[in-house]
């Protein structure tokens, strides 16, 4: 299952990937996402108050804007919600990054470990005043591309320049 | 170790929402947006200028003082906003490496609501690298005109045609600063450096004519004008070193000094006016506010501001006196009750309630912590 | 108020050193000048490196932490310095519009001598945009050869060839991270995620083979390598996110696990290494330096050191231990008597002098402030 | 007098120059140089021990590289001083500004009052240690360009980047 990612972003790059004499990569897309049962920008999902969303919407947007809100466990970068974005919106005229790095985070509220994608958001400066966070729980080197939180992930994106992150939620870890 | 994974837009969007159904029966995965406009309400914009890379343009609201988001022009801003809000024009420069190599100085038109681009397209490169001031980029009344400031250092105005969307005329204006556009038509006045006032006019075809300059308005050298000044319907009024008000009218054909006024005669303290934009008006109160610091001397002509004077405009004359918080920029809203907003020179905003009456009184409501910002410029849409 | 005038170098120039003769007897003016060389002595080379904009490498003194200079290439910024220390290679990108637009990658040679730019030419873009590491930029032994990493994030090696001033390949190298340098010939080995390093070979041609793999040397879940590692002789050093040091051979065809060492084994505090560039090597002493903090957790990483531990590497255990400065990097010199630096997480720079023996110990000797900078590199010539 | 720079800036652009339509400007470069007693980049000129220089050379360096330091009267920038160059040199591999304001600054050793040149140096990024100055002595809009110090004077360079401001002292000012 960890190597599924290799796969993801060979395939984002076919020059390479033509010459990558395809190192084992045999874990399919389609398990992964049934497993995490992911949806994406474009997907139509109901979403309004979703279990590892109620203290943040008890409490208001208040501590989402805080590095030690759960969801942001392993997000290296400014927060999109202080930068005119939210929680798992990009901020107005930017665009959103197509490829991601995902954390593995614990909802305090349930106990239960949720996939995080942190999506860069792309082509603006950052917000001088935006909350800059630096965690890492299950970060990785570059060698495990999909957790490195070291790098810009605008880099696949017509405009490459780094705006913001947001943590979306996008599986249950298991 | 926790297991984990790896996601991409492009890779989910195929897969589509039908996966959603494998999922465990009470999750629901949420998904990644773009904010598409700013939420509604009035706004602070804010120039966060750069002299290298990126400056920011941050976008307040003006209430609460959430941030919107950004626009990202290049070095050295300059920003002007269309009367209705709705369109901010800046003017920046690009660098082919950054700090060296050939420069590209951009017009970028960008759509408030959605914060992004309309349209840019280059201009002539002689534009200034300036900190950002409001009389470095205008529009003219008609808004059918940017008028931008160039220094080689010799001076001169880029006319931009924003109907034609390209740059019509380049007009001269040697020893001379900033443009002032008139009430009406393609005219606009600067301010030069053998203390006259010249107004230039010019045409649709990008013609123009000779300026027509004023008496002596000023002494450069014993009571110089800050370049920003503000208009009180046919004059345009300017603040000098030593803290007197020029009124002067540019509806003519040359600018006319109409009159003047002493803000600190018989003041103790030797106060003097100081900043960038140091003054602002709010017509519906016809009061100026204007940024004054106490123990002046030569050179203390940028000190931030330790008092905001209120000045009523009709008898031009001090009606306030509050505490001000380092500003050295202001901007003030056109509504009834005025709010006024300062930019520090620690890279913060402050906003201030206004207290009308027979004496003016400034209270600070809140301060928006910019961080490693810094402002040069405000910009208000009401 | 003063009388005050306007300079032109040109003008100047133009009118000649004859009118010096004309000037009161006892005035000589001052020339106005530029450096041709920075000051002698060992520097220290520091990345500022910036994510919008130009990043810097600031020149010090290692001595005196006298600022010399700088050098300015584009956005995030790597670096790796020739042996001799006169060349400085960056490798970093230029977007068209800033923060937007086509994006340039370009391969920077800085004659270190006089900060300037001695060539410049384009690379692939798809170099990484990444933190600056050793890993990520580096020369092949007999520096004929620069090898850069690349992540679109499908990750490759661009070998640029230095004699032709041109690139000569994109090796690709598919879950690996990383490029050190064989101590011979035209080969590199990397970290890999499936706990394997890979050794790939190119030649000068351009071709290259198919990457030798490692046994699996770490497990990526349980005990993860951080990615700048030193070598020693013929092994490369490694440091785990449990304190454990893993020796490699890459002088075979494939590389080879020959040790490990437990840095942390019975220590009280649950101390773990923590940083970017976190251990360095003085071969002199055979003694490498580690930073270290204790707390460690799931995530603490790249957490600030609290400690710096010495290590020497015949022995390989701890023979020291000394309270750190918040540092994330590391550099030592390779003088007999070792010179330890320091990248804090506040953006200064740290010398540290080594009293080595039995017990090694570190006393902090100078900070160098650099204010606003983000430090992410430190690169030494001796 | 005064309006001895603005020929000067004139001159320096022809297309602009040649509409300009001569506003009175009719004190000529050499008056102005003769009374300056200028010296510039090119000039050999024997330098050593000015006497405006004594109290830094006595006291060492430490002093001008602090922005009280009295020709720094009018500096709006970062010292190159502290920057890799000097008072009077700009830092290896930047190139001097060919264009610069003017300040006049008086010496406390000798009571007399100075014309510093504070020329920009250009095609770098600034020091990030850099002493920052904002003093402003003397200083004027941009209608009288020659002391206006807000400005960029890299403009009239092929390398524009502001790296770094000297303080050179070209003329008595009386």
């Amino acid at each position: 299952m960890p190597k599924f990612f290799d796969h993801l972003l060979g395939s984002l790059d076919k020059a390479v990937e033509k010459t990558a004499r395809g190192s084992a990569r045999n874990v399919g897309r389609r398990s992964f996402l049934s497993k995490a049962g992911m949806a994406m920008v474009g997907a139509a999902a109901a979403t309004p108050i979703l279990p590892f969303d109620r203290r943040a919407s008890a409490a208001g947007a208040a501590d989402a804007d805080e590095c030690s809100y759960w969801r942001h466990c392993a997000l290296d970068g400014n927060l999109c919600s202080a930068s005119g974005g939210s929680l798992t919106s990009c901020p107005p005229g930017s665009s959103a990054s197509a490829v991601s790095w995902v954390g593995t985070c614990t909802n305090p509220e349930d106990g239960k470990d949720y996939l995080v994608s942190y999506n860069d958001c792309c082509g603006k400066p950052t917000v001088s005043s935006a909350t800059f966070c630096y965690t890492s729980e299950g970060e990785r080197p570059g060698y495990r591309m999909g957790l490195y939180n070291d790098i810009n992930w605008c880099m696949a994106n017509t405009d490459k320049g780094y705006h913001c992150t947001v943590s979306v939620v996008v599986g249950l870890a298991e | 170790m926790k297991a984990t994974y790896a996601v991409t837009l492009a890779s989910a969007v195929a897969a589509g929402p039908a996966l959603a159904q494998d999922s465990a029966a009470d999750f629901v995965p949420e998904t990644l947006t773009i904010e598409e406009t700013i939420s509604e309400g009035p706004n602070v914009f804010v120039m966060d200028q750069a002299w290298a890379g990126p400056s920011k343009v941050n976008v307040l609201g003006a209430e609460d003082f959430a941030m919107k988001g950004n626009m990202g022009p290049g070095t050295t801003a300059q920003m002007v906003l269309s009367a209705d809000g709705s369109t901010l024009y800046t003017t920046s420069v690009y660098m082919e490496r950054y700090t060296y190599g050939p420069v590209t100085a951009v017009m970028h038109e960008w759509d408030v609501q959605t914060l992004s681009v309309r349209r840019e397209f280059e201009i002539s490169n002689r534009l200034a690298h300036v900190e950002s001031q409001n009389a470095l980029l205008a529009l003219t009344a008609d808004e059918g005109y940017l008028l931008a400031q160039n220094a080689t250092p010799a001076t001169s105005i880029t006319v931009v045609d924003l109907g034609a969307g390209a740059e019509l005329a380049e007009i001269p204006t040697p020893g001379c600063w900033g443009a002032f556009p008139a009430v009406e038509g393609m005219k606009f006045t600067t301010i030069c450096g053998d203390g006259t006032l010249a107004s230039y006019s010019f045409a649709a075809d990008g013609s123009f004519g000779d300026p027509a300059k004023s008496e002596k308005i000023f002494d450069v050298d014993e009571d110089a004008l800050f370049t920003n000044g503000v208009r009180i319907g046919s004059e345009l009024v300017f603040v000098s070193f030593n803290g007197n008000l020029y009124f002067v009218d540019d509806s003519g054909e040359a600018p006319v000094l109409t009159g003047t006024a002493a803000l600190t005669e018989g003041v103790l303290g030797n106060w003097a006016p100081s900043g960038s934009e140091l003054i602002a008006y709010n017509a519906p109160t016809n009061t100026a506010f204007v940024l004054m610091h106490s123990g002046a001397y030569d050179g203390s002509h940028k000190d931030a501001a330790t008092e905001i004077w209120s000045v009523d405009m009709e008898t031009r004359t001090v009606t306030g006196r509050s505490p001000a918080h380092h500003e050295n920029g202001l901007a003030v809203t056109q509504t009834e009750e005025p709010v006024l907003y300062g930019a520090t020179e620690e890279g913060n905003v402050v906003r201030y309630d206004v207290a009308m009456g027979d004496e003016v009184s400034l209270s600070m409501a809140e301060e928006f912590e910019t961080a490693a910002g810094f402002v040069t410029l405000l910009k208000l849409d009401r």
